[in-house]
């Protein structure tokens, strides 16, 4: 019998990955059917943290919703936040104070730092290596205090608000942050000793995960995951917003579309976080921090969408207003639903330590993409 | 000249020699295994405490974290407290398994690694069993602690435990290859499989010094491999715990969880202790040469202090490679082994043998 | 204000008298509720928001490995202790029934978090959400906060081995 | 000691291991529910049997590592015996593993070392 | 191409087309049953080129329901929106997009289970997010549930 025919007639086993399972990150539940490790097919099934925010919305006013976009993606939540904050102000035509874009910026591009630690992390721990888990929250932790100390959360921020921000910046804001990027900075070569040059973990992300280009436009795909296939999406430099177009920032694209590639894109855009902040931090502008609006909202009748760039991609908020106080209907386009449709194109065939690595690079969030 | 190093073997003749006085050669013999079963199990209790307590803590200075410290002085004894929960627990068995092989693999587990601490040297006339051909009755024993985890998976039922135990089982028999050929490559340089043999043999010298390039390079494949052999990271593909959950051992819960937990450590110790004694000289001090002030003050370090000594820091080893590095995939697992460590090590052993017989050795 | 007027009773409603003559047995449960107190391994088992905070939990900051936490076992055969972390929905709440029932005993409920406590922000006008794991399996410690910080985790569980350590073996009842 | 101590540990491992798992079994509290013995999957009732026809790339390593464990099993007299024959032992084990090595490139060329 | 000549050129393919231009981009208002012809030829005009759909959703006006698709052009750097108008509410079907994006498999299945409209030729329609015994349009305006107080 020839080797090659020796895996016909044999069943498939059906595996349950999730939704309780260390790397669903969550409560991603994937039927998985595998011959030996070979993984023949996956079908994702969502809901198992589907808390219908979207129906929610529709009976809360437009300053009450955005408290509930903290809780979907909770790791950009203030990107989140930012983005029902630009639909709401799109649709009063309210003109936003500069400090208050400087202070959304520096808390959008701090959020991404953090959400990234947090990836990288649990790319470490996913693949095996428990040590990075802990190297990155060292550092996360600091931008959690400075979080606290803007608007009191660590983590669920709600900071961000039509017209502006909530509240005005900590005094110690400048000198903690500066003191976090030199921290960071100078730790930042550790996260490549740990990972990035490893032999092993090259091995186990180089050439897993495929995606082409014209695939990962098609998928939907955003953010870091479609930047590695050579997609240009960075819609802060597409269709920028809070004054993004004032900053000097690059978009990182690189040509690989697999999970390396998916990496290092990640590893790069933290440092064009950095140099964003470093940029903004000793300019951020005197004035107001929130721009008057009405206690009670009302939209004009009419259709608003505001795209900003999350951690993950491009999240989009899509609003139906009727005139009321609360929205019509509320659409969240959310980057990880259409990242995740794409996971059986890149892992059939693979292994399911490769399922593993590819769930790790697509950094879902699952009250993301349950929503 | 190795007179000065302490002798538990003069002890042991002593106390056989004032029992026989005493009593009939039955009960001598009755005693005496009593002593030495108490002996065993007291170290199996002994080294799952502390090598859980030194990984926690080895993991803890890595990860830039405290580690136990509440329970008792600074956490010492929290793997007690660990170990008197798990009796506590309840141990299911699923209802779908194969009741028989599900309670046997653990105890399977545990004899295999009880069994090869026979011919172990934990001291100069420290040993259970010094058999004459104590190499390839270790790596004879050893590779029936495989079947344990095949049978521990297999009788599951569950399709995580499955997987885990067919990894597990075609790594460890691939990697008992390299294990030999390196075990093999000192046998040839000392010319016995008795491990006392050869922990004389290196009473001038190690063999990791002794033996040059090819030495090392055997040392080097043998700590690959043996972390390869014990399941642990980054070879811990039975486990796996960001794939299969808990792998082989998935389905266990309390005691039974609790001699599998065990058996990892007891087989790191093990392995660390093979390693220690067929390249780090056993129980043998160390010695510079010419320096004899300084051989003299190292010669009345007892001689279970060097063995263990020398075993921890391998185990260190180990554990470091586990907090260091992530999970190598079994595709490429197995290509490690069968297309880069088996090669080398064929040709080293053919090196060794060389040097052996020319004599390029000290 | 004088602190020391103020009475701290740790778990008033479940210190119970001893009975005549059982030192052996009030030694005993000392000794297996010293055991089980400090060795609560959870499951891995977050959902939403706050298992970020229970992950920072046993990061390197707040480091609940000191207190015996940090065996995180995947899989309920080998943990002790569920912390919900985060909103169970309806679809959610028959697995969860299902891993508790699948913890060997004893196994012990932290419910961390507003959602896991009553469902939270999302209790009205949400058709999907369990208004309170409670619902669906006994919780022993509640931890309330949206999320709460990993302070309130640690305190919550330093609560549950207080628990734990007043509990009676021998005539122990449970839902 | 001689071969009794063999006899001795293989008690003292049955006594350990079985001694804890029945005496956990007798003072552990247990309690049952129609789920608790069911297979742990994630949570989610498992779909299909799991004692089917597995697949063959795990066997296979175990059929090539059988051919090369009982040539490693010749070796170990081999090595006793070699730096005291001298030269002819060199020989003779490079004429060996000159076979072992093309039994590994056969099943090297046939991808049984490929994984499937 | 500028939303003008996006309106000739549309137009130029389906006649019936209405168009929108109160929002910040380009609405087109169709039928359910013209849709996918005009999404094909969107899709895979050199002209137009609409590479990526970003947003599908379907909103429930009471008497109608209508999808939204928003989509765009990579290269060419345009947006549009297009409106599937589904008159019939009790029995909601629409052609899918799935076979011309892929992002749309799983967004249509979203829609499906939530607002109860039925992709003709859809490679896979099952309930994506909500449990298998499921009965209801939870997004639908007319669900009702008095216990959690979301009310008609």
């Amino acid at each position: 019998m020839e080797l090659e025919n020796a895996t016909e007639g044999q069943d498939d086993l059906i595996i349950n990955v999730g939704p309780q399972h260390p790397s669903t990150h969550g409560v991603l539940h994937i039927k998985l059917k595998v011959n030996g490790e070979t993984i023949t097919d996956v079908e994702p099934h969502l809901g198992y943290i589907h808390r219908s925010i979207e129906k929610m919305c529709e009976s809360h006013t437009y300053r009450q919703f955005i408290y509930t976009t903290s809780r979907m993606d909770y790791l950009s939540a203030h990107i989140n936040n930012q983005a029902c904050a630009l639909a709401v102000e799109k649709g009063l035509q309210v003109e936003v104070p500069a400090r208050a874009k400087a202070i959304r910026i520096l808390m959008a591009e701090l959020t991404r730092l953090a959400s990234h630690q947090l990836w990288w992390g649990c790319t470490g721990l996913d693949l095996g290596a428990v040590t990075p888990f802990f190297h990155a929250f060292r550092e996360r932790e600091m931008i959690n205090d400075i979080m606290e100390k803007t608007c009191g959360a660590r983590l669920t921020m709600n900071y961000a608000v039509p017209g502006g921000v909530m509240a005005d910046l900590h005094p110690d804001f400048v000198k903690d942050v500066k003191a976090f990027l030199a921290e960071f900075k100078g730790k930042f070569h550790e996260y490549d000793e740990l990972l990035t040059g490893n032999i092993i973990f090259e091995e186990r992300v180089k050439g897993i995960g495929y995606i082409s280009k014209e695939d990962a436009i098609s998928f939907g795909c955003t953010g870091p995951v479609a930047r590695a296939s050579g997609v240009s999406c960075d819609i802060r430099k597409l269709h920028p917003y809070d004054g993004y177009e004032n900053l000097q920032f690059e978009e990182i694209i690189r040509t690989e579309g697999d999970c390396y590639g998916r990496y290092l894109a990640r590893m790069d855009e933290m440092k064009q976080s950095m140099y964003i902040i470093e940029q903004l931090i000793d300019n951020i502008p005197e004035g107001d921090y929130q721009a008057k609006t009405k206690a009670l909202i009302k939209l004009p009748k009419g259709e608003f969408y505001q795209r900003v760039e999350t951690a993950r991609g491009e999240f989009g908020v899509y609003i139906v207003s009727e005139g009321a106080t609360t929205p019509y209907r509320i659409k969240f386009r959310s980057p990880g639903f259409s990242n995740l449709s794409a996971l059986k194109h890149m892992v059939v065939g693979g292994k399911i330590a490769d399922l593993v690595a590819v769930m790790a690079m697509l950094d879902l969030v699952i009250p993301d993409i349950d929503r | 000249m190795l007179l000065k190093i302490f002798d538990f073997s003069t002890i042991t003749a002593a106390f056989h020699l004032w029992l026989s006085g005493k009593m009939s050669s039955v009960l001598v013999m009755l005693i005496e295994m009593t002593i030495a079963g108490m002996c065993a199990l007291g170290l199996f209790v002994f080294l799952g405490l502390v090598l859980v307590y030194m990984e926690r803590k080895v993991s803890a200075v890595m990860q830039i974290r405290i580690g136990p410290n509440r329970v008792g002085p600074w956490g010492t004894i929290q793997a007690v407290a660990d170990t008197v929960k798990l009796l506590l627990k309840e141990g299911l068995t699923p209802d779908g398994a194969d009741k028989f092989l599900f309670n046997f693999a653990p105890i399977l587990v545990i004899i295999v690694s009880m069994l090869i601490l026979a011919p172990i040297g934990f001291g100069k006339g420290l040993v259970i069993w010094d058999l004459n051909i104590g190499v390839l009755y270790i790596s004879a024993v050893s590779s029936i602690g495989v079947i344990g985890i095949l049978m521990a998976g297999w009788a599951s039922n569950n399709k995580y435990s499955l997987i885990g135990a067919m990894r597990s089982g075609a790594q460890i028999v691939s990697y008992e290859l390299s294990v030999g050929l390196s075990l093999i490559s000192v046998v040839i340089l000392t010319g016995s499989l008795q491990m006392s043999d050869i922990v004389n043999s290196q009473a001038n010298g190690w063999w990791i010094f002794k033996g040059h390039i090819p030495i090392i390079i055997s040392f080097i494949i043998f700590v690959i491999a043996s972390t390869a052999e014990t399941n642990r990271a980054p070879f811990d593909m039975a486990e796996a715990e960001s794939e299969l959950t808990g792998g082989f051992h998935t389905e266990y819960a309390g005691m039974k969880f609790a001699m599998f937990f065990l058996a990892e450590y007891i087989n790191i110790f093990i392995v660390c202790a093979i390693g220690a004694t067929l390249f780090l000289g056993g129980w043998m001090p160390f010695h510079i040469g010419g320096l004899t002030a300084f051989n003299d003050i190292m010669d009345y370090i007892p001689s279970p202090f060097w063995f263990f000594g020398k075993t921890f820091f391998l185990i260190f080893v180990i554990m470091w490679f586990r907090w260091t590095f992530p999970r190598l995939r079994v595709d490429q697992l197995l290509t490690l082994e069968w297309k880069y460590l088996l090669p080398i090590s064929m040709v080293n052993t053919l090196l060794v043998t060389l040097m052996a017989i020319m004599g390029w050795y000290f | 204000m004088d602190v020391k007027e103020i009475k701290q009773d740790p778990f008033p409603g479940l210190v119970e008298p001893t009975d005549d003559g059982a030192i052996l047995v009030t030694k005993l449960d000392d000794v297996i509720n010293w055991a089980r107190s400090n060795s609560l391994w959870p499951l891995y088992f977050g959902t939403s928001c706050c298992a970020i905070e229970m992950m920072q939990t046993g990061a390197s900051r707040h480091d609940w490995s000191r207190f015996g936490f940090e065996v995180a076992r995947a899989t309920p055969r080998q943990a002790d202790l569920i912390i919900i972390a985060g909103t169970i929905v309806i679809k959610m709440a028959p697995v969860l029934k299902r891993l508790y029932d699948q913890m060997p005993d004893p196994k012990y409920v932290i419910a961390m978090g507003a959602c896991a406590i009553s469902g939270g922000p999302f209790y009205y006008n949400t058709y999907s959400v369990v208004k309170g794991a409670d619902h669906i399996i006994p919780v022993d410690i509640y931890i309330p906060g949206c999320p709460p910080r990993p302070e309130a985790l640690l305190h919550g569980m330093i609560s549950l081995q207080e628990k734990i350590k007043h509990t009676h073996n021998g005539q122990q009842k449970r839902a | 000691m001689g071969p009794g101590s063999l006899i001795l540990l293989i008690i003292c491992g049955v006594a350990f291991a079985g001694g804890g798992i029945l005496l956990s079994q007798l003072i552990a509290r247990s309690s049952t529910n129609s789920q608790k013995g069911q297979p742990y999957e994630c949570g989610v009732p498992t779909e299909g049997n799991t004692w089917i026809q597995f697949n063959v790339g795990y066997y296979l390593f175990a059929l090539i590592f059988l051919i090369f464990d009982v040539e490693l099993v010749f070796m170990y007299p081999w090595a006793v015996a070699a730096k005291a024959t001298g030269m002819f032992a060199l020989i003779e084990i490079i004429i060996f593993m000159f076979i072992l090595f093309l039994g590994l490139l056969y099943a090297w060329k046939k991808g049984a070392l490929k994984w499937m | 191409m500028n939303n003008e000549e996006l309106k000739s050129a549309i137009l130029a393919i389906q006649p019936a087309a209405t168009f929108d231009e109160s929002g910040e981009f380009l609405n087109v208002h169709i039928s359910s049953e013209l849709l996918l012809p005009l999404m094909l030829e969107l899709r895979n005009n050199k002209d137009f080129y609409f590479d990526y759909l970003f947003c599908e959703t379907c909103i429930d006006w009471k008497d109608h329901l209508m999808m939204v698709y928003h989509l765009t052009s990579k290269s060419l750097k345009h947006t549009l929106v297009v409106k599937g108008k589904i008159s019939n509410r009790d029995n909601a079907e629409i052609e899918s997009v799935a076979g011309i994006w892929k992002t749309a498999e799983f967004m249509e299945r979203e829609v499906y289970e939530l607002f109860g409209v039925k992709f003709l030729n859809h490679p896979d329609l099952r309930k994506l997010i909500l449990d298998d015994y499921w009965t209801g349009y939870p997004l639908r305006k007319d669900y009702s549930d008095p216990v959690n107080l979301i009310e008609y």
